[in-house]
């Protein structure tokens, strides 16, 4: 077991990462940059070393100031968390070649899944389902509608060179392939200089469902089953839940077992989540993330297994010590991801936390670095607290966490709780009823 | 975990000084050993020397600005006062330096990292020592 | 189901009561002295009525203000927490008569299980082992070696007037019985007045170990298993933990059903908790507390099942949903009980909270009215925060309960927590190893 | 639950009454209603009219003193300003009373209390209607 673990991270996964070590005797070293002296890792840990200035370029993502705390302080693990260098595999190179046991995966796989088309490319081959379309740009009009009708309508006419949705056009049926790729083909002439065009299965109602995959350095791979994070606002995920609404048992099982077995056959290690597009009974792999994700708690809570230290554990190169028979789903859980923001036009709010309660009681869970007399900096994520719900059904989690919502106090900063309260009475979330476009109409001001 | 030892002496110590100087909290930290006496809160909460829980509004040490004519160290690493082991140090407490001048070494990743004197004038104080570890805006030496 | 309910307590058990009517979708009607005006669960509540004076007497033991305040608030049915009137069977009474529902037994239980005597009987007429000894006071030596020889050495010679440790001799063995029988009755003479003696089977180390039953008006009753909480100082609990460290799940399915047995038997209605004396694979009844405990969160944190929930559901006359087959125990919980006092001298402490901070995380819930800035009156129990701390396994219990007890930050008054921080680094406490004497030494200055 | 209904009207009173009193809180309660404005932290969480999470350190009304020369209620109950319905008051604004006198009666738990003037005076306000509730420690007129 380590004896000393350096924290690559700053905010709750810090602290996160700091109650699993504490709770496995591990002693904990914090990095921090100047901006966070007073953040309440850095002060429970049992070193604490600052490597640079508030620009995250300049400390948290500051490699060599990184190695160069975890040398003096003589650690012999680094945990990345997550965002900053979590998934930058030459950085997980780095902190091996150094001497330093990288609590993650391997680097190679760090760097595969990061390439969102050798990631495409790789799933396929791993036997994960990916969305449907031609393979490159298309040809003519013939094999463009040849294509179609074998992945079947809609379909989506996508610029090669695209982004930011010029050069997209849906066609709804094969009477409208001919327009929507003069279209297509048009916009992306003017927008991109290049009238390259490819096809896509078109989704119009997909929720986001993610698998959570743990792994041994000795192939035994489990999941833990899936978290539905469709309400999502501008790709950031706002509330997530475990179960998804919309799967049953053998969903679950079947889209389980497919990812346990590409991941065997990749030989992964450590934690990692398999996002999927869900559509009508099926799944299309959108991208694996190689590291922890800040949703994980409600992973944790329905099956009692603590995700940071089992990461920490494989990292030694210890073997899980339980099997996929031995994971259970217990219950129903909830996540609210609550941020310092304005809860209607989403702008930041940093500033100092004049009064801090979380609410307690049965199946909650806080997860939070702030205190009373914080000072929320203004140099990064907004992040500020999750709440997490159990209940042994939804409707208790949803009661529950409609009740932690009413207790949950943070003054000084304005933060998402008034959004999160409004969302919890919404008759189309209590009856699980969204997709990944429901919250951007939820959240538009009403006229 | 090794047993934890209190320096009482030093905890009086500081006691005292908190009463001398009128200040509500003194942390120290040196290496892996950390201090904090505070006479704040009546009930301020010390879990172990090195795991001192949160409490409200009070800024430690490190938030505050280093001393007038302070050399910070601009990266972590380990802090050589002299080019070679034993070897004599850059500069000593006296002497007057020019802007430029390599004043001591940091050494981060294996690489030596000479530090240049800020600004000409005397030094007043070395805050460190040969071979320890120093952090990010941690002083070096004071230079007037 | 309820409409509204009046929580008929204060503190910790009164939130706790409320939590669990706003996730029933129950509105709720506190009812506070004036020195709890500020109190959390008064802030919380959907309406809240004064009701007296600081004094206990004047408040919340003032039956007619209570029931008052129920009816001009149009109340359904009262709680009445832990303490106070909880096993009143006036009260109890009282409140039916009112047309009020009472969240608690049959108010004849309650006054049969109020009476130490009646208990004891009910108890053996029920099947529940007591402690063997004469029923009443002995004729003469030779009875009471005939029956010490009976029930088996060491036997205890109690004064039938006595109290207090006076007039009480241990006989170790047969030889020293003639002398214990006269000590004892002289001293019974000397202080009492009356020599008459009685004898009992003398417990050397025994364990105070409890059984949580939950039944409700349709004869159905189940178990959630054993708290052990022999850790007390003055008979009052600081610490509590399910299972018992002394148990096995043979021991455990036992005695369970022994009491479930009994309390089928009695007739029994809502959350009730059997006491023993546990010694040497032996149980002895204690007594039965026909209310909620303050530990009652242990047993939740391994079952999952939400007591006062069900204290409520059952109240209504809804059957229980469940059944022992149902009721699955999962991993190892432990509850610190902290009280405003000195954690040496154990004198109390009231005073304006100045910083308050819970600890967060995976496994942790925190049951407390306290907030920053509030004021624990000096009118009241002492007790203002509960830490249950959840593990799969007893030692990863005690290692989260370590590291939350480091976060814990309570300032402006003195607390027990620097006692629990001491407790949990001792290595019978850690071993398990302990009996209802292990505290009294523990808590004793050294000298 | 019902549908909450929100009196805007009135928390725009209230508002402005913060505005011109440079109080910072106003908490306001009869029978089941109850209404809270503050102008102290930007996010003062209110989740719903009538729960009001508990904000640090603002004592609430109920633990103000009564106003000079108020009679308080000794307990909770019905307040019945006459001894029978449509009746006499026993007591109007501008009274002349003497100590001792009945001033109203409080129902609790079907028995009526006569509530006796403590002091001899003259009635300045009755603060409490004919029917309604109250709580132990509520104002229920002002002599003086």
């Amino acid at each position: 077991m380590f004896e000393k673990v350096l924290i690559a991270n700053r905010g709750e996964i810090a602290l996160r990462i700091h109650r699993a070590c504490r709770e496995m005797g591990i002693r904990t070293v914090a990095v921090h940059s100047t901006a966070d002296a007073d953040a309440m890792h850095v002060r429970l840990a049992d070193e604490a070393v600052c490597i640079g200035p508030p620009p995250s370029r300049q400390s948290y993502l500051n490699v060599p100031a990184i190695l160069s705390a975890a040398t003096i302080a003589g650690a012999d693990a680094i945990h990345p968390g997550i965002g900053f260098l979590s998934e930058n595999a030459e950085f997980a190179a780095m902190v091996e070649e150094h001497g330093f046991a990288f609590i993650g995966p391997e680097p190679a796989h760090i760097r595969l899944m990061g390439d969102k088309v050798a990631a495409k490319d790789a799933a396929r081959s791993l036997g994960i389902p990916v969305v449907p379309g031609s393979d490159g740009a298309i040809a003519d009009d013939v094999e463009a509608m040849d294509l179609a009708d074998r992945i079947g309508y809609p379909v989506l006419v996508k610029a090669a060179a695209g982004g930011g949705g010029k050069g997209m056009k849906v066609a709804q049926a094969r009477g409208e392939m001919a327009e929507a790729l003069a279209l297509a083909r048009a916009e992306a002439k003017a927008n991109f200089g290049n009238d390259a065009v490819y096809l896509e299965k078109y989704l119009s109602h997909p929720r986001h469902i993610e698998i959570q995959i743990l792994a041994d350095a000795h192939g035994n791979v489990v999941h833990l089953g899936e978290r539905d994070c469709s309400l999502q606002r501008r790709h950031q995920k706002l509330l997530e839940e475990a179960p998804s609404p919309a799967l049953n048992a053998s969903q679950r099982r079947q889209i389980g077992e497919l990812a346990t077995g590409a991941m065997r056959r990749l030989g992964y290690r450590s934690a990692g989540t398999i996002e999927f597009l869900y559509q009508d009974g099926e799944f299309y792999f959108i991208e694996m993330n190689t590291r922890l994700q800040v949703e994980h708690p409600v992973s944790e809570m329905i099956t009692g297994i603590d995700l940071v230290r089992e990461q920490i554990r494989v990292a030694t190169g210890a073997p899980l010590d339980f099997r996929q028979e031995d994971v259970t789903f217990t219950g129903h859980a909830i996540e609210c991801r609550i941020n310092a923001e304005n809860p209607v036009t989403f702008a930041p709010s940093p500033g100092r936390i004049t009064d801090y309660h979380a609410p307690g009681g049965l199946g909650v869970r806080v997860d939070s670095a702030l205190y009373s007399g914080y000072k929320v900096p203004p140099n990064y994520d907004s992040l500020i607290a999750k709440l997490v719900v159990h209940g042994n059904t939804r409707n208790e989690c949803l009661m529950r966490l409609r009740r932690t919502l009413e207790e949950f106090v943070i003054g000084g900063v304005e933060t998402s709780i008034p959004l999160h309260r409004r969302l919890v009475t919404a008759a189309d979330f209590i009856n699980g009823d969204y997709d990944i476009r429901w919250l951007e109409k939820f959240v538009q001001p009403q006229s | 975990m090794a047993k934890l030892e209190v320096d009482e002496a030093l905890v009086r110590k500081l006691a005292q000084l908190l009463t001398e100087t009128g200040l509500t909290e003194i942390e120290y930290e040196t290496g892996e050993q950390r201090i904090r006496v505070n006479r704040h809160a009546a009930a301020a909460p010390v879990a172990a020397a090195a795991a001192t829980a949160p409490a409200a509004a009070t800024p430690s040490a490190a938030s505050e600005g280093p001393p007038a004519g302070a050399v910070t160290s601009p990266m972590v690493g380990t802090c050589y006062l002299s080019s070679e082991p034993g070897g004599a140090p850059f500069v000593k407490v006296g002497d007057r330096v020019s802007k430029g001048q390599t004043i001591l070494i940091i050494e981060a990743m294996k690489v030596m990292n000479p530090i240049p004197a800020p600004t000409a004038g005397t030094v007043r104080e070395i805050a460190v020592e040969d071979g320890r570890p120093v952090e990010y805006g941690e002083t070096l030496l004071v230079i007037n």
